[in-house]
């Protein structure tokens, strides 16, 4: 199967998310990827749950297997003097380095854009981390789910009569690499075009933040600061997720304009209430939510999400279940959509990988290796990619220098 | 008892000529006004002396054109040069409420009528002016005819083929334009002075009211220095968009196609042959291209169809299409019937008439036909003896010193 | 004073819900003091895409066209669709006077705001309906547009060339015909109802506003059973069947002048006679012509053409300018064919300060308008101000209403204004 | 020598996004490409959503549609009508890419599909942005960001456990959609410019938005685990409690996220130090030894006790005292900004990342956010103010494309532009 990247050459040493996820989708279209790795200091998501059967394990750890399939796995202790030799095989090998530390960390590992330039003078180099290489906050240490509060999702989330609660998990380890594979093949393109590589400096701050432009701009021209309003909206009533049959189900509904309240209306056959002059206008349904969302409600928990869902979309409006991680993997569309892809792992077994969000109808992505365990392919890259001879490579294996 | 008339109680002394003035008092003699026209028995106006007559004999009181415009209106002639006359004249203003003329300038203030004048009879009287090129400015005085005024108001360059020359539209255009600017505002007028006790002088230049009418073609020229001409039946708006000849002598039926729905319907009317397939035809710019070509095919059908056939065919299908009436055809109109559009009064001289009516039904105080148009003065006995009160023997003696001549 | 600087009816409301088929109406009322809205879907009023436009360009806010019959009025975009959009319709119905529109037939019954319903929300309300051929009849339910308009009205088959289609005036004037009359009616409406406090339903037929431009010519077959044909530059309507020229080209363009008979053309003719001589392009003939007793009616095609042949080479010598300068020193009536240019540098309507300078701030400059049609000592029309931007009065007027901004933007995102 | 603007110099690009698309035009623009937002006539109805320019809810005013078409040109076409359709397919010739986010099969009705438009530009790469994606059960369903945010799984696992689910009250589903639509645009444009051989991306805002649960799904698909929403407090991390990670402080909240083991220790005991520095120390936190700690084997009570105790102390002080003063002693205690905050974050200042933005008709000068990579070689080019209804028709039509202003108006009039 023809792929779009196919000879793009990629050697890999970032580590936690948005590194790894960038160097996963160009893996996915064809990229040959080398995802550089150390024993002595292990990828941090390798230590997060959930593992094979909660047993913890750095091979067990199906996070870190998510986010790094499709790459051959090696080993380097970067601290070892002589890993500085094997980096520089990598460079000559590779169009993309990729780093994800903090800032001043690559250097220290010899492996900063000066070093690698030098190798490699029109080489494509990228660094993603929480807040830029540069500024007064660059060296803040921190993980995506503190970068979701900082870049201002946080507090816009939850009900306006409580703590704002966080979305879940590292939201923005998952838009910036959107942002970092856009920049990263133009700079692809750019070079095999003009032969000139360069440095791309990813702040996921400065990337994610661009989602939330329209309020930066309502601050500066109304002085308004937003705050989170539960889940209303000033564009629909009814707007919102509203209880269904069995334990903790839900559906959204949303009714935007007031030709699809009329057809609402219809769908829940047109009780007394529908007509109470409190729901007649938008203005007005705008005006009574609380109580409008409680009536629908008691229409709603006679049926199972789906049902509302289906009778919903079927009268035109806007409608879906509110799936949970435990039924996801089960939501037709996303299966119609091949989305969830199967692979062996050594180590977790059977498994299920996320595919790309877009798929290229004659290039499209293709999950083949599941993620490496540490050091898996050390010998086969080593020996076979970089053409270490099998002699030099038991060395320097002797050495720890693949510690 | 018919529904009230909505101005009852408004008296008009008129002593307007030709199209203009009369169209406008119509507005107020249809819905009821006592409108006494004032007329020379020596010089009847133009109207009276203008075809067609009654069988083609021509007389003053035989001209259907000064007829269309008066019904609802007395008619009484008075010699304007006779003293006595002048003070019947001042009798009259003295108990009208408007009073309304449209001769060239300078004719009311030979006669000691002009608007200072007459308010010192009636100071709240409202004067209403209607005049060629208006009431001041150097070319006012210049006598002229509504068809003089057609060209020079920009209609004739815009009638017609860009190929030929200027050729005007029927009669004097501009007459139509002039009296609905002047009765709105006479009647604004007549209702402020119900409510303020005050009246005014109105003056409505007919060239200014016409230019109104091609407002955008004035500001095309100024804001972008385009000159517009006459195009014939084009729009760049529409296509097909012209008159199509239809079967039968000199019949045509006009198509106005505009929106691609409206197109698609048209080919569906004319059964879709080939060349509404046709590429070139398959959208707007390319229809506007080859224009000629398209009204060529068009006109092939239509010339198999009556025009009266064409129009139900585009009708059905809700395209924009209607016959070019004829004189002939307007009388036998079954919509203008429907309307009521002629109201059909007895007339001494011209027998059963067909005046026309208002082009508004008013749900509550509809137009009405209460009187035929006057014959030269057929009320000088009743306005004297009814409306001014005036005695048999005061009348007589005017009649005798030939004030009605 | 400035009571009267608002107009006569200054403190009367008008709702504006017409298309191209009534704007006229609404501009006559806001000319006369009216405080007209003009009500716009949310997107704006598709006749913004009606041209001319500002420099060319094809801008809904470019449109010279809505400029000219939309000035004075105030601006506001309403779904009338949509329920909230009715609910908001009848709460401006309430203190409105006049509701004018231009939809098919049968349209605001079918949204429940046909006069039935509006007068129950406002018993004194006038409703003034402006369509092709009126509520009802057989042609009640024809779709029209301004060329079928002048075909119905019997106007087209009077002009134009016999050897061609008849055709219709090039400027689209049908609806400016059915749009001035129904002000005059709906203020025949409005006298009426300042004395009995009813209000009215006003049912105006373009064709029969517009039946009015063929004088008459229908007469013609009414009385003698003729019928009128169209005669291009020629003139018709005379019974000897001689056709007598009315547009004659000069050096420049053209000049219009009908020759008339008795009394009206004496003095004309006969001066226009002299000064033919004067320039030594005159004859016998012409010199012996009578001119008191000058019959058109009479007239033979020979001696007409005799007459005709001398006017043509006399008029060719001169400019539209000389020619119309001693017409005006004579006072004669010889009268120009202007074009718009002749017309925007017109003396008259210059000294009449005609033209005026209406400020398009959006566009950074003034832009010429033709003044009033009608002057008054008292409580004149006046040309205030532009037309309105798509929905740029939404916040005043709305507000009156109590709706806050907030509620305005919630009423925007769900199509209603 | 740097480009200014951006690596993506010679693409042409055409938008015919909604909401649903804007932002994948956007980021194209950023890299460079020439990006020609087509309206329909009378403007996108997407310029109706807020927030608004002062409040005033105008098509020209919506801060929305300023913030997502930056930098793009834009021009008004009817792809509805055949006159609409034959220019587009004339700028399908010219272009490299078309972005388009309609009702799956919309496009393929009008015979503008894929297969249509490839035919006339074999390079061309469409890239459709939907809900769900171009196939599947679900691809004819009616969406809204609340339903893509429920069906994708994520908004699951937000909100109070003793409320329903809650979705970030602003709308991100159709940014995270488009910004993968942008991702997968890039790969197949560099697969064009490499091969020649345009293709179609199909790109699906639900599945870009799944992917953001994670480890939450892993749980599930490892171990038959379900994580469930916990409001302010974190679960996932230690399999046995949930652990607070939303502190109350002085001037509103921080989040400060607890990790066992080597990962967490320099945090925790920076904390437990500065805590006890500072007088308020946790006794349960002095004696726990970092290195070993392990999260999965504390009780719920004991995290409670020690949360209170840290909270007490945040309380003291204010967010950017917590966020910098943590940082020097290498505690990573984050605030939880407001928009206020994020805009007048230093770091963001000393990025230069804001960028001015003069807006002449607005009458006012707003900041954006930079570029979102900074790239050494090819900066990517700075925001410029998004276009106004039809800008740029002149341009693109007369100028491009060599149409006569006459052509223009009649196009206009027929509502195809």
């Amino acid at each position: 199967m023809k792929q779009a990247l196919e000879g793009v050459k990629v050697a890999d040493f970032s580590w936690v998310g948005v590194g790894p996820i960038i160097a996963r989708i160009l893996a996915h279209h064809g990229a040959t990827v080398v995802h550089i790795e150390s024993e002595t200091a292990p990828d941090p998501l390798r230590a997060l749950a959930p593992y094979k059967d909660n047993i913890s394990g750095l091979n067990r750890c199906a996070y870190h297997a998510c986010l790094n399939d499709g790459k051959y796995g090696v080993t380097l202790n970067l601290r070892h003097p002589k890993a500085k030799g094997v980096v520089e095989r990598f460079v000559e090998w590779a169009d993309v380095v990729s780093e994800s530390f903090a800032p001043g960390v690559a250097a220290r590992l010899g492996i900063s854009y000066e070093d690698v330039r030098e190798v490699k003078p029109d080489i494509i180099m990228y660094s993603s981390c929480n807040l830029g290489q540069t500024g007064p906050h660059a060296r803040f240490r921190g993980f995506g789910t503190n970068l979701v509060a900082l870049v201002g999702t946080t507090h816009l989330t939850g009900w306006p009569d409580r703590m704002p609660t966080p979305p879940y998990g590292a939201l923005t380890d998952v838009i910036a690499p959107l942002f970092g594979v856009s920049a990263l093949v133009a700079a692809l393109d750019y070079h095999r075009k003009t032969g000139k590589g360069q440095y791309l400096d990813l702040s996921q701050f400065e990337s994610t933040v661009h989602f939330l432009t329209p309020l930066i701009l309502d601050y500066q021209a109304n002085g308004r600061v937003a705050q989170r309003t539960g889940n209303t909206s000033p564009y629909a009533a009814p707007h919102g997720v509203y209880p269904c049959k069995g334990h903790d189900r839900w559906c959204a509904i949303a009714v935007h304009t007031p030709e699809e309240w009329k057809a609402f209306c219809k769908v829940i056959d047109n009780p007394d209430w529908t007509k109470d002059p409190r729901f007649s206008s938008v203005l007005a349904r705008r005006r009574n939510e609380e109580e409008l969302n409680r009536l629908i409600g008691e229409w709603t928990i006679g049926l199972s999400a789906e049902e509302v869902m289906v009778k919903m979309q079927e009268a035109g409006m806007a409608a879906g279940v509110v799936e949970t991680p435990g039924t996801i993997q089960d939501n037709p569309q996303l299966k119609h959509r091949h989305h969830y892809r199967a692979l062996e792992h050594p180590e977790i077994g059977l498994h299920h990988y996320d595919a790309t969000p877009f798929t290229l109808s004659k290039t499209p992505c293709d999950l083949k290796m599941p993620g490496p365990c540490l050091g898996q392919h050390n010998e086969y890259v080593y020996t076979k990619i970089l053409g270490i001879s099998d002699e030099e490579f038991v060395a320097l294996l002797g050495e720890g220098v693949f510690e | 008892m018919t529904s009230k008339e909505v101005f009852h109680d408004v008296k008009v002394v008129d002593f307007t000529w030709a199209g203009a003035g009369p169209i406008t008092t119509k507005y107020l003699a249809d819905y009821g006004a006592t409108v006494v026209r004032i007329e020379s028995r020596s010089r009847p106006g133009l109207l009276r002396t203008t075809p067609p007559y009654k069988d083609g004999i021509p007389g003053v009181d035989r001209a259907a054109y000064f007829g269309i415009y008066n019904p609802n209106k007395y008619g009484m002639t008075i010699n304007m040069n006779h003293s006595q006359g002048m003070e019947l004249v001042k009798r009259l203003i003295a108990w009208a409420d408007v009073v309304a003329e449209s001769f060239t300038v300078g004719v009311m203030e030979k006669w000691g009528l002009s608007y200072e004048e007459i308010t010192k009879i009636k100071p709240d009287v409202i004067m209403i002016r209607t005049n060629m090129q208006g009431h001041t400015g150097p070319h006012c005085r210049l006598p002229g005819t509504g068809v003089n005024l057609v060209g020079i108001s920009g209609y004739a360059h815009l009638c017609g083929w860009p190929d030929r020359l200027p050729s005007n539209p029927y009669g004097p255009y501009t007459d139509t334009i002039a009296p609905r600017f002047g009765a709105a505002m006479l009647i604004a007028a007549l209702d402020y002075r119900r409510k303020t006790g005050k009246g005014q002088l109105i003056d409505v230049s007919q060239f200014e009211a016409g230019v109104n009418f091609i407002a955008p073609v004035m500001m095309d020229y100024f804001v972008n220095g385009r000159v517009a001409n006459r195009r014939g039946n084009y729009s760049p708006r529409a296509a097909p968009h012209n008159a199509y000849r239809c079967k039968g002598q000199d019949t045509w039926c006009v198509i106005a196609v505009f929106t691609e729905e409206e197109w698609k319907a048209f080919c569906e009317a004319v059964g879709s042959p080939d060349w509404t397939k046709d590429e070139r035809f398959s959208f707007f710019l390319g229809r506007k291209a080859h224009e000629p070509e398209l009204d060529c095919f068009v006109e092939e059908w239509t010339l198999n169809r009556t025009a009266e056939e064409v129009m139900a065919l585009m009708q059905a299908k809700g395209v924009a299409a209607g016959v070019v009436e004829t004189s002939a055809d307007l009388h036998r109109d079954p919509q203008l019937k429907h309307r009521n559009h002629f109201w059909v009064m007895d007339h001494r001289e011209l027998g059963s008439f067909s005046y026309f009516g208002q082009a508004a039904v008013l749900s509550g105080t509809p137009a009405q036909p209460r009187m035929p148009s006057p014959c030269l003065g057929e009320h000088n006995e009743h306005v004297c003896r009814e409306i001014l009160e005036m005695s048999e023997a005061e009348f007589d003696e005017l009649l005798v010193e030939g004030v009605f001549d | 004073m400035d009571e009267q600087r608002q107009g006569p009816l200054s403190p009367c409301r008008v709702l504006d819900l017409t298309d191209e088929k009534g704007f006229l109406c609404g501009r006559i009322l806001a000319d006369l003091g009216a405080d007209v809205i003009k009500i716009e879907p949310p997107a704006g009023d598709p006749c913004r895409n009606i041209g001319p436009f500002y420099h060319d360009i094809p801008d809904p806010e470019k449109s010279l066209y809505w400029f000219a019959y939309n000035a004075n009025k105030r601006g506001i975009t309403l779904n009338i669709e949509s329920d909230d959009g009715r609910g908001l319709l009848s709460k401006l119905v309430e203190k409105a006077h006049f509701v004018i529109e231009s939809f098919p037939p049968g349209y605001m019954d079918s949204l429940g705001l046909g006069y039935a319903q509006l007068s129950q929300m406002n018993p004194a309300i006038i409703l003034t309906s402006i369509t092709p051929f009126g509520q009802t009849g057989p042609y009640s339910r024809y779709n029209a547009s301004d060329i079928v308009e002048m075909a119905t009205c019997g106007l087209m088959y009077l002009c134009g060339d016999p050897d061609r289609p008849p055709v219709r005036i090039t400027f689209p004037q049908a609806y400016l015909h059915g749009g001035a009359d129904a002000a005059v009616q709906t203020l025949v409406a409005h006298y009426y109802r300042e004395t009995s406090g009813c209000g009215q339903w006003v049912d105006l037929s373009i064709q029969q506003a517009a039946f009015m431009t063929t004088f008459n010519a229908s007469w013609f077959w009414e009385l003698n059973k003729i019928n009128l044909k169209r005669a291009g530059a020629w003139r018709t309507g005379l019974t000897s069947g001689v056709l007598q020229r009315q547009i004659w080209p000069c050096k420049d363009g053209y000049i219009n002048m009908p020759v008339y008979g008795g009394v009206l053309g004496a003095r004309t003719n006969r001066l226009l006679a002299e000064w033919m001589d004067r320039e030594g392009m005159s004859d016998d003939f012409l010199r012996g012509i009578d001119w008191d007793n000058f019959d058109m009616g009479q007239l033979t095609q020979e001696a007409w053409s005799k007459i005709e042949e001398l006017m043509v080479r006399f008029f060719k010598s001169h400019t539209k300018e000389e020619l119309y300068s001693e017409a005006l020193r004579l006072n004669i009536m010889v009268y120009p064919v202007s074009t718009p240019k002749d017309i925007a540098e017109n003396e008259q309507l210059d000294s009449r300060e005609f033209w005026l300078q209406i400020d398009h701030p959006e566009l950074g400059e003034t832009i010429t308008y033709p003044g009033p049609a009608v002057r008054a000592s008292l409580t004149p029309m006046l040309v205030r101000k532009r037309a309105p931007h798509i929905g740029e009065h939404n916040e005043e007027v709305y507000g009156e209403l109590g709706f806050s901004r907030d509620d305005l933007i919630v009423l925007k995102q769900s199509g209603v204004v | 020598m740097s480009q200014k603007d951006g690596p993506l110099s010679s693409c042409r690009v055409l938008d015919l996004t909604d909401e649903k698309g804007l932002f994948c035009g956007k980021m194209l623009v950023d890299l460079g490409a020439d990006v020609i937002k087509i309206e329909p006539p009378g403007g996108d109805p997407c310029r109706n959503v807020g927030p608004f320019y002062r409040d005033i809810p105008d098509p020209e005013k919506s801060l929305y549609w300023l913030s997502f078409n930056t930098g793009k040109r834009g021009i008004t076409l009817n792809i509805e009508v055949s006159d609409g359709r034959r220019i587009f397919r004339q700028l399908v010739e010219r272009a490299d890419i078309v972005i388009e986010s309609y009702e799956p099969g919309y496009l393929d009705s009008l015979g503008l599909g894929y297969s249509d438009l490839s035919q006339i530009n074999p390079g061309l790469i469409l890239t459709s942005i939907s809900p769900f994606g171009e196939t599947g059960p679900y691809k004819d369903f009616k969406a809204s960001d609340i339903v893509v945010m429920a069906l994708s799984g994520y908004m699951s696992l937000s909100g109070d456990p003793d409320r329903p689910p809650v979705r970030t009250s602003f709308p991100i589903a159709y940014c995270f959609g488009a910004a993968g639509a942008a991702a997968g645009t890039m790969i197949a444009y560099y697969h064009r410019e490499l091969t020649g051989e345009g293709q179609w991306v199909d790109a699906s805002a639900q599945q870009a938005v799944a992917s953001a649960l994670l480890n939450a799904r892993m749980h599930w698909d490892l171990n038959r685990v379900e994580l469930k929403r916990a409001g302010p407090y974190r679960v996932g991390l230690s399999a046995q409690g949930k652990q607070l990670i939303n502190f109350r402080c002085k001037d509103g909240y921080v989040n400060f996220v607890m990790f066992g083991g080597k990962t967490g220790a320099k945090t925790n005991r920076g904390l437990t130090q500065w805590m006890e520095s500072e007088g308020m120390g946790s006794d349960f936190m002095n004696e726990i030894d970092w290195d070993s700690f392990d999260m999965a084997r504390v009780s719920q009570d004991d995290f409670d006790r020690f949360e209170g105790d840290i909270e007490r102390f945040f309380l003291t002080r204010t967010k950017s005292e917590l966020y910098e003063e943590g940082s020097k002693r290498g505690v990573t205690i984050y605030p939880i900004s407001t928009i206020r905050d994020v805009f007048e974050d230093p770091q963001l200042e000393a990025r230069d990342f804001w960028q001015r933005v003069e807006h002449p008709e607005l009458d006012a000068t707003l900041l954006y956010p930079g570029p979102f990579v900074k790239c050494s070689q090819t900066q990517l080019r700075p925001p410029s103010r998004a276009p106004r209804i039809g800008e740029h028709n002149q341009e693109i039509y007369h100028n491009e494309l060599g149409m006569s202003p006459e052509e223009l108006v009649m196009l206009r009039q027929a509502k195809a532009i």
